[in-house]
């Protein structure tokens, strides 16, 4: 029986919320909350169950869905990278789902939110466990809708214009990812990504759909100067939303780059693309910091920290390319920066929210005396901010220790310069929030309204939770690095490079 | 030129006049037509590559694909319509005006 | 202590060694006395007493060396010939000093006779600790103690006021300048000098002397002294006359390294330094108004007569043994002297009938000039012995100045004399000077008598003592006192031509205006930093700088605003897509 | 497992875990935040003693006690070392006093949870600086200090407050990143570097990669050398005296200060060894090192404030140590670590007395302090001891320190150390005699003579016992030195290992 159970564990990853998801919608707005609590919660050790598996097996598991093999049925892959992904979006979908029980208080406006959240995490799950480009956009779709819906959903005009704006840039990632996809297809014939791996060669018609699949992706993924939509859609979501959709949900996309450059091709596949990408995220950490910097809300600059942290998302790609032995440094920097980013700008949303739903604001300099109020949230946003700035112990230092050493290996020390003068912009803009918090209490000249009530504890304790998840990455990381290598190039099996 | 030349060209021209309605048009459901020709044009690929295999039969994977993509490019298609419609309904236009987040920018303490 | 990381060698004698420097160390539980409330009352008269047990010690116990491994970084203690003579020195001056004070002090008495221990144990301790570090410690505290006392202000309180305290701070000043700036200079010898290495030892030598130079009234550096000598209460001139600053002398004989082969002009230049402080002093001296100024002249002079014995062991290394007795001799007679001159002077001024004092202040007035009879015979034959050794034209020529320096000490004396008797002579309700005090210098005249004939197993200083009796030196000990006195005499009667050339240098001489204006800078400076410490800003405050970054911020915000518009956003995607495909293309 | 390793373990975990319950506490619960504040610093001073027992056990090359947690190739891992020992002891034994100095003195402030729970961090950042292994984990608890002294900068929250944060972030997060490029560029080219004595950089690297190791020993010394405020990167020491007098005490007299200048000792010493001296690196940052206390004691003649006096010396008294690990030579070695506890003592008394003298007669400026011996004669009888230490004035510790220096120094060849030595004392005893000659021979202020009492008022007595205790320990370090378990004496040992 638990054998059985465990053999069907991918299945369940998907599973369980795409289940949930209907019944929360049908249960309504008093019962959708219990519903998505459970099936979040059960995410989580279904998560674990598939990370230990995968870490035991040493190697890529497969699952076809009903039995039916490529390429008519539908495959799940998992491998370090997909158990690694997955974990993260439970573990933060589950923070985010107890912070939600708080936040939506008026539980009968926001009552299909619980529904679209778990087909968010339902998609989420899926993008992570597909095995071919195909279904990866099917998952992308679904994510995007459901990410789209979401942020929409307190039908606010502000609201409502940015979740088009999303909408459109998404449906526009989409539609270039597909043209990609339909090279690739006329290009090798298959679309397993394992397939395609197998099958990829120098083709202009191949490289052409490289091209076009990371235009889509690198819209959907906010990578500058494509993150035109990203501030508006995350600042203007509800906080929790923004959680995730600056944690998780730009990740999606991030990740099937990762798996086409550095698993079914590798960055030299098209000459110079890893350079660029790399030039790209450098421009964005260093543009998207100096936004963050001159924002005058709280979650304005909360999201343009995720366009500059995005930037380091992209660095892999160069120095995947070019940090010979080090390569697993600069692949293992990437896909570790998203998980310790993951949890550290969710837990600084969910602070933000925190502070924007106690307060009735999020200006920024009407933060003063923060650390006196709300002493927890600022805790949160401050630890989060350590992640940010890439300081130890945190995941943000291991990212930018192993970034460091790649660049520094393959001589291109300018990646190393710009990873440390992001961390030291990152500390300008978290300084912005935190220093005013520490500022003498005055009441006459506060915005923070003394009698606003106290916070429920377990939406401050969330955001603190996943906070000072993301510091103990930095320090108990290597269960972590160890997963995400299985059945990936970290693993010692290189294959661009044929070792 | 094949026939799959053909419609490969027809396609890559479809999406480039539906990405320049894109840019170009203000109105939200000129842009939502936009994308939905982009999308015709990708399809029209898809069509293309179907023949490109080298047997009397075309190939039948990519129309199953197609199908997909055009459930989803209609369904995606509907809710973008109705989010234009809500916006309509909020604002009074069906644009995207400049996000609020561009005012006037000034110094900022820190 | 670097020694200390091997074993410490077990020494028989350790034990008595570590007694010495403990009983020499007895001032700091006075000192604790003083500074604890339950028994501050009695804490002067334990400090009046506290150099008794050392003074026993250096009596009583035998030679011996040993270390204490624990205390400071190893303190190295012996007692062997030359500490002994010093620690009875210091014993015997300080128990005069503390008992004197303990009666005359009347204001601020448990901070005076607190430092009065710590400069006490310091000098008690430096006699017998005899490695650099140990020395230099015992030496610091003594010296750096000694600015409470020298600083103390008057110490009958009808004669109290701000003023006169202020005076005396600055005075302390002036003494702290030259002692802080010595003790730089001492540690730095002492650095050389331990681990220099042979080619560094002129180097050491030079800067050694220097520091004890400073502490001796060398000329160049001597302009403390006759500030610090003034301005301190009598006893505790008396002990920084007698005993502390002789502690320079010990310092030489201990660290400059004689006996070794050093530069030649070295040595002479020592020399040469002596004579000038030896006539200098002298001449500076007897123009001087106050009793205190003249007796410190006399011991610029006197302590010239010992860097001249100096310089000469320096010259030739086989002399360096008998260069060290005769300084210890010297210094020995010259200190009980000088305490005993200032103890004097104060007695006989505070008297209103101060015949008796002044006569009996005579002898050892009448011992430094060194006539026949007085220690003072006996030490300068002490230093012959080694100044006739002096190189080819030193010797000869210092034959025929050391009696005309003789000569002017006999000057000074009469000077100081003649100063003490002229006082002004204290008005209103005759106040006695307590019995205690004129006791504790009576007794302090017993060994300025005697100690030189009594001086144990050396025989040099027998064969002195003996030699002194002998015509020749009998007379070449007496003529320069009886000229000094006929010039004395020659100017008292030509005193209406002589009177103008009174006062005609500042104590400090040469120094004095350097003090004046340094005094007048340090004051202006304290006000200075006091008036305008405003509350800390920043030179340069950020928000004068911030337009320039802010405008850059502010117009990096605009083009976002640019970036963020939907037909540029999309035209960048365009523009992205077409890169990638070229570069897909091309590759 | 080994009582070594707990004690060990309990000396790095002890402040986090105080901090942790003194913010689980919350501010209202005064009486028992300090109970827990008190037994666990209570607690770290045994742990670091335990940790010194058993360096000591391990002084002849025994093994060590180790722990630590495996991350990449990098790995956190502590060790209780003799040189580590050192900072631990001086971090944990002088936060216990401290946090009793602390509590009094803080009874009126707000926000007192915060500021002992980021103190804690704080202490426990140090004395993870103090027991790291390697310079991974070394890094990371500089960093977590640079962090968690911030929220006692600003402490107060004055803008005068908030501006001197901002400067001390200015500093230390640029060097912060300089340190980081060091330390990974270092595990590039050398390896997993473990700290120890005698370098650890592999044979031959300095013959093959010289230019790289000098760029990063650059690097290191950047982002070490704002922590240690040597010339020109001091200039946050003085801006960050707007903390509360706890903070500068602590902190910014021993433990932050110190971090930078035991890092220093680190690299030069357990790093790069003598491939230091034979790159000549050593010789620029001995020069600058001795730059740096002649430039910090003219600048200290220049203040009134009291704590930008004691700010600007500590400035210069931080180089001795530089300096001295700079020179390289066992007594210099040596001098250089017993600094490192000498100058905590003596310091964090000065700082102590700043504290309560602002606290109890509102003065601020040396210019303020005239006749306060009077007033408060134990307080400024610790003072005066502790500046004549500082000074160098025996037989207070700081002579040891010197006279170590000063030997050291031309065992090194390096006989213009003298002269910096002596310059040094003149300019010490010009800033620092003014202050103890106005306290004791100036005419007390008016308004201190009237009152029912015009004699003396001490503070608080847990005030007033703390700086009492420390002026001692001042003092017994110096008188002591050549006892067994001294400050210097374990420093001699430290440096015979070094340097072998």
């Amino acid at each position: 029986m638990a054998e059985a159970l465990l053999a069907h564990m991918p299945a369940l990853a998907v599973v369980v919320p795409l289940v949930a998801a209907p019944i929360a919608f049908l249960a309504g707005a008093r019962w959708g909350r219990p519903v998505a609590l459970v099936a979040s919660a059960l995410s989580v050790p279904v998560a674990f169950a598939l990370a230990w598996l995968v870490s035991a097996e040493g190697e890529k598991l497969r699952y076809q869905i009903g039995g039916w093999e490529a390429p008519l049925g539908i495959g799940l892959v998992v491998d370090g990278l997909s158990a690694t992904m997955l974990l993260v979006t439970a573990v933060v979908g589950f923070a985010v789902t107890v912070y939600s029980l708080g936040y939506f208080a008026d539980k009968e406006r926001y009552r299909f939110f619980w529904a679209l959240w778990l087909f968010l995490l339902a998609s989420m799950a899926a993008l992570f466990l597909s095995a071919d480009v195909f279904n990866l956009y099917v998952c992308l779709e679904l994510v995007s809708v459901s990410a789209v819906a979401l942020v929409g959903l307190s039908g606010q005009r502000d609201a409502l214009v940015a979740a088009m704006r999303y909408m459109l840039a998404a449906i526009l990632g989409s539609i270039f990812y597909l043209l990609g996809v339909a090279l690739l297809y006329g290009a090798f014939g298959v679309l397993d990504l394992a397939h395609l791996a197998a099958v990829l060669g120098p083709d202009v018609t191949g490289q052409a759909a490289f091209a076009l699949i990371t235009v889509g992706l690198v819209l959907k993924t906010a990578l500058f100067p494509a993150h035109f939509w990203l501030p508006p859609a995350h600042a203007n979501a509800p906080s929790p939303v923004s959680a995730v959709l600056s944690a998780l949900v730009v990740k999606g996309s991030f990740y099937i780059l990762l798996r086409l450059w550095t698993d079914v091709g590798d960055p030299s596949y098209v000459p110079g693309m890893g350079t660029l990408l790399g030039v790209l995220g450098a421009m964005a950490i260093v543009w998207g910091s100096v936004q963050a910097l001159l924002q005058e809300r709280l979650k304005m600059l909360v999201a343009y920290s995720t366009v500059a942290q995005i930037g380091y998302l992209f660095l892999l790609f160069p120095l995947v390319e070019i940090a010979g032995s080090h390569v697993v440094d600069a692949w293992s920097a990437g896909v570790f920066h998203a998980v310790s980013h993951a949890l550290a700008k969710s837990a600084m949303f969910l602070a933000a929210g925190a502070v924007l739903s106690r307060f009735g604001h999020d200006r920024i300099d009407g933060l003063g005396g923060l650390s006196r109020r709300a002493p927890v949230t600022t805790m949160a946003f401050g630890l989060s901010g350590i992640t940010m700035m890439g300081l130890p112990p945190s995941g943000g230092f291991v990212v930018k220790w192993l970034y460091i050493t790649a660049a520094i290996e393959s001589g291109a020390w300018w990646w190393a310069i710009v990873v440390l003068a992001g961390g030291l912009l990152a500390a300008g803009y978290v300084a912005r929030v935190v220093v005013p918090g520490f500022a003498k209490a005055r009441d006459d000249a506060s915005d923070l309204d003394v009698d606003a009530g106290r916070l429920p504890r377990r939406m401050e304790f969330a955001a603190l939770a996943l906070a000072l998840a993301a510091l103990a990455l930095g320090v108990l990381g290597q269960p972590v690095l160890d997963l995400m290598a299985v059945g990936s190039p970290a693993s010692g099996v290189i294959p661009w490079t044929g070792q | 030129m094949s026939q799959t030349d053909i419609y490969t060209l027809a396609g890559a021209a479809l999406f480039v006049i539906g990405l320049y309605g894109l840019i170009t048009r203000p109105h939200l459901i000129h842009k939502i037509l936009a994308l939905n020709i982009m999308s015709g044009g990708v399809f029209l690929v898809f069509v293309g590559i179907a023949r490109r295999v080298m047997s009397p039969d075309p190939d039948p994977l990519p129309h199953a694909m197609v199908l997909t993509g055009i459930v989803v490019t209609v369904s995606s298609t509907a809710y973008a319509l109705a989010l234009a419609k809500r916006i309509y309904s909020e604002t009074g236009m069906a644009a995207l005006d400049a996000p609020d987040v561009i005012e006037e920018p000034e110094a900022s303490s820190g | 202590m670097y020694e200390a990381l091997h074993m410490p060698m077990v020494d028989p004698s350790a034990a008595t060694a570590v007694l010495v420097f403990a009983l020499a160390m007895a001032p700091l539980l006075a000192a604790a006395a003083c500074a604890l409330p339950p028994t501050r009352r009695i804490g002067p008269l334990l400090v009046a007493v506290a150099a008794i047990p050392a003074l026993a010690g250096a009596v009583l116990l035998p030679d011996a060396t040993g270390e204490i491994a624990w205390l400071g970084i190893g303190v190295h203690v012996a007692l062997d010939a030359t500490s002994r003579a010093f620690l009875g020195l210091a014993g015997v001056i300080w128990t005069a000093a503390g008992l004197y004070a303990l009666v005359t002090v009347e204001t601020r008495r448990p901070r005076f006779f607190g430092f009065l221990a710590l400069a006490m144990a310091g000098n008690l301790g430096l006699t017998v600790a005899i490695d650099p570090a140990s020395f230099y410690t015992l030496f610091s505290m003594m010296a750096l103690s000694t600015y409470v006392l020298v600083a103390h202000g008057p110490v009958r309180a009808d004669e109290d006021s701000p003023e006169r305290a202020a005076d005396a701070r600055r005075s302390g000043r002036t003494y702290m300048v030259f002692t802080v700036t010595g003790e730089a200079v001492l540690l730095s010898g002492l650095f050389v000098l331990v681990t220099g290495g042979v080619p560094l030892v002129p180097l050491a030598a030079v800067l050694v002397l220097v520091a004890f130079g400073i502490k001796v009234g060398t000329p160049g550096v001597h302009g403390w002294m006759p500030v610090a000598y003034a301005a301190a209460p009598p006893a505790a001139a008396a002990a920084l006359a007698g005993s502390m600053s002789t502690s320079g002398v010990l310092g030489i004989v201990r660290f400059a390294p004689g006996g070794t082969d050093l530069p030649i002009g070295i040595g002479v230049a020592v020399m040469a330094f002596g004579l000038l402080a030896a006539f200098a002093g002298a001449l500076v001296g007897v123009v001087q108004r106050e009793p205190g100024v003249v007796l410190a002249y006399s011991s610029v002079s006197q302590f010239g007569l010992m860097t001249i014995g100096v310089g000469a062991g320096l010259t030739s290394p086989g002399l360096w043994p008998l260069t060290v007795l005769a300084a210890t001799v010297y210094a020995v007679h010259h200190g009980l002297a000088k305490a005993a001159l200032f103890l004097g002077g104060d007695v006989a001024t505070r008297a209103t009938r101060r015949g008796w004092a002044v006569a009996l202040t005579a002898l050892p007035a009448l011992a430094l000039a060194g006539v026949p009879l007085t220690s003072g015979s006996v030490a300068k034959i002490v230093l012959k012995e080694v100044t006739a050794a002096a190189p080819a034209p030193w010797h000869a020529a210092l034959d025929t100045l050391l009696p005309l320096a003789a000569v002017g000490t006999t000057l000074l004396m009469v000077r100081f004399c003649y100063l003490v008797w002229r006082a002004p002579r204290p008005d209103g309700a005759v106040r006695r000077t307590p019995a205690l005090a004129v006791a504790a210098w009576a007794a302090l005249l017993v060994p300025v008598a005697t100690v030189i004939w009594l001086w144990p197993a050396a025989d040099a200083v027998r064969y002195a003592a003996e030699t002194s009796f002998t015509p020749y030196y009998l007379w070449l000990a007496t003529w320069p006192a009886a000229a000094g006195i006929a010039v004395a005499a020659a100017v008292w009667a030509g005193r209406a031509w002589a009177s103008r050339f009174e006062g005609v240098l500042e104590p400090g001489d040469a120094y004095a205006p350097l003090f004046a204006r340094m005094h007048a800078f340090i004051d202006r400076r304290e006000e200075r930093v006091s008036g305008t410490a405003a509350p800390a800003t920043p030179a340069v405050s950020a928000e004068e700088r911030r337009p320039v970054a802010a405008t850059l911020l502010a117009r990096s915000g605009v083009w976002e605003s640019g970036l963020l518009a939907w037909a540029t956003a999309t035209s960048a995607i365009g523009a992205l897509t077409v890169l990638l495909l070229l570069l897909a293309v091309r590759g | 497992m080994d009582w070594a390793v707990i004690a060990l373990l309990a000396a790095v975990a002890l402040p986090f875990a105080t901090a942790a319950a003194i913010f689980a506490l919350g501010e209202a619960r005064t009486t028992a935040r300090s109970a827990v504040n008190v037994v666990g610093a209570a607690g770290t001073a045994v742990a670091v003693l335990a940790c010194a027992a058993s360096a000591w056990q391990g002084r002849a090359g025994g093994p060590l006690a180790s722990a630590g947690i495996g991350l990449l190739d990098i790995g956190f891992g502590f060790e209780a070392d003799m040189l580590g020992a050192v900072f631990a002891v001086v971090a944990g034994v002088l936060w216990l006093v401290t946090t009793v100095y602390a509590i009094a003195y803080m009874s009126h402030s707000p926000d007192r949870a915060r500021f002992f729970g980021f103190f804690s961090i704080c202490v426990g950042s140090a004395i993870g600086i103090a027991l790291s292994e390697n310079l991974i984990t070394f890094f990371v608890f500089y960093e977590m200090l640079t962090l968690a002294t911030y929220p006692l900068v600003v402490h107060s929250g004055t803008p005068a407050a908030l501006r001197g944060g901002r400067t001390y972030l200015m500093y230390a997060l640029p060097a912060g990143a300089a340190l980081a490029l060091g330390v990974v560029w270092l595990h590039v080219l050398a390896g997993p570097v473990s700290f120890v004595p005698g370098g650890a950089l592999p044979l031959g690297l300095a013959a093959t990669h010289p230019v790289q190791l000098t760029a990063i020993f650059a690097l290191l010394m950047l982002g070490l050398g704002v922590k240690a405020a040597l010339f020109p990167l001091h200039g946050w020491l003085p801006a960050a005296m707007v903390a509360p007098a706890p903070v500068s005490s602590l902190l910014h007299a021993v433990a932050v200060v110190k971090a930078g200048v035991f890092g220093i000792a680190r690299v030069v010493l357990e790093v790069y060894g003598p491939d230091a001296a034979l790159l000549g690196l050593t010789l620029p940052l001995a020069a600058l090192a001795a730059f740096t206390i002649v430039f910090g004691s003219v600048r200290a003649l220049a203040q009134d404030d009291l704590k930008k006096r004691l700010a600007f010396s500590t400035v210069a008294q931080l180089s001795y140590i530089v300096l001295g690990v700079a020179l390289a030579s066992p007594l210099a070695i040596a001098a250089g670590i017993a600094h490192l506890a000498h100058h905590a003592a003596l310091k964090i008394t000065m700082f102590f007395t700043a504290g309560v003298v602002a606290e109890e007669v509102g003065a601020y400026r040396v210019s303020e302090l005239d006749g306060l011996g009077r007033r408060m004669p134990v307080t400024m009888a610790a003072f005066s001891v502790a500046a004549l230490g500082i000074v160098g004035i025996p037989p207070a510790a700081g002579f040891a320190s010197k006279w170590l220096l000063g030997t050291g120094a031309l065992d090194a060849g390096a006989g213009w150390v003298v002269a910096v030595l002596a310059a040094s004392t003149l300019l010490n005893a010009a800033y620092f005699f003014p202050i103890i000659h106005r306290a004791w021979f100036r005419a007390p202020r008016a308004e201190w003579a009237t009152g029912p009492d015009p004699g003396r008022a001490e503070a608080d007595l847990r005030m007033v016992v703390p700086l009492v205790l420390t002026a001692l320990a001042g003092l017994a370090m110096g008188v002591l030195a050549g006892a067994a378990l001294s400050p210097a004496r374990w420093a001699l040992f430290v440096a015979v290992m070094e340097a072998m």
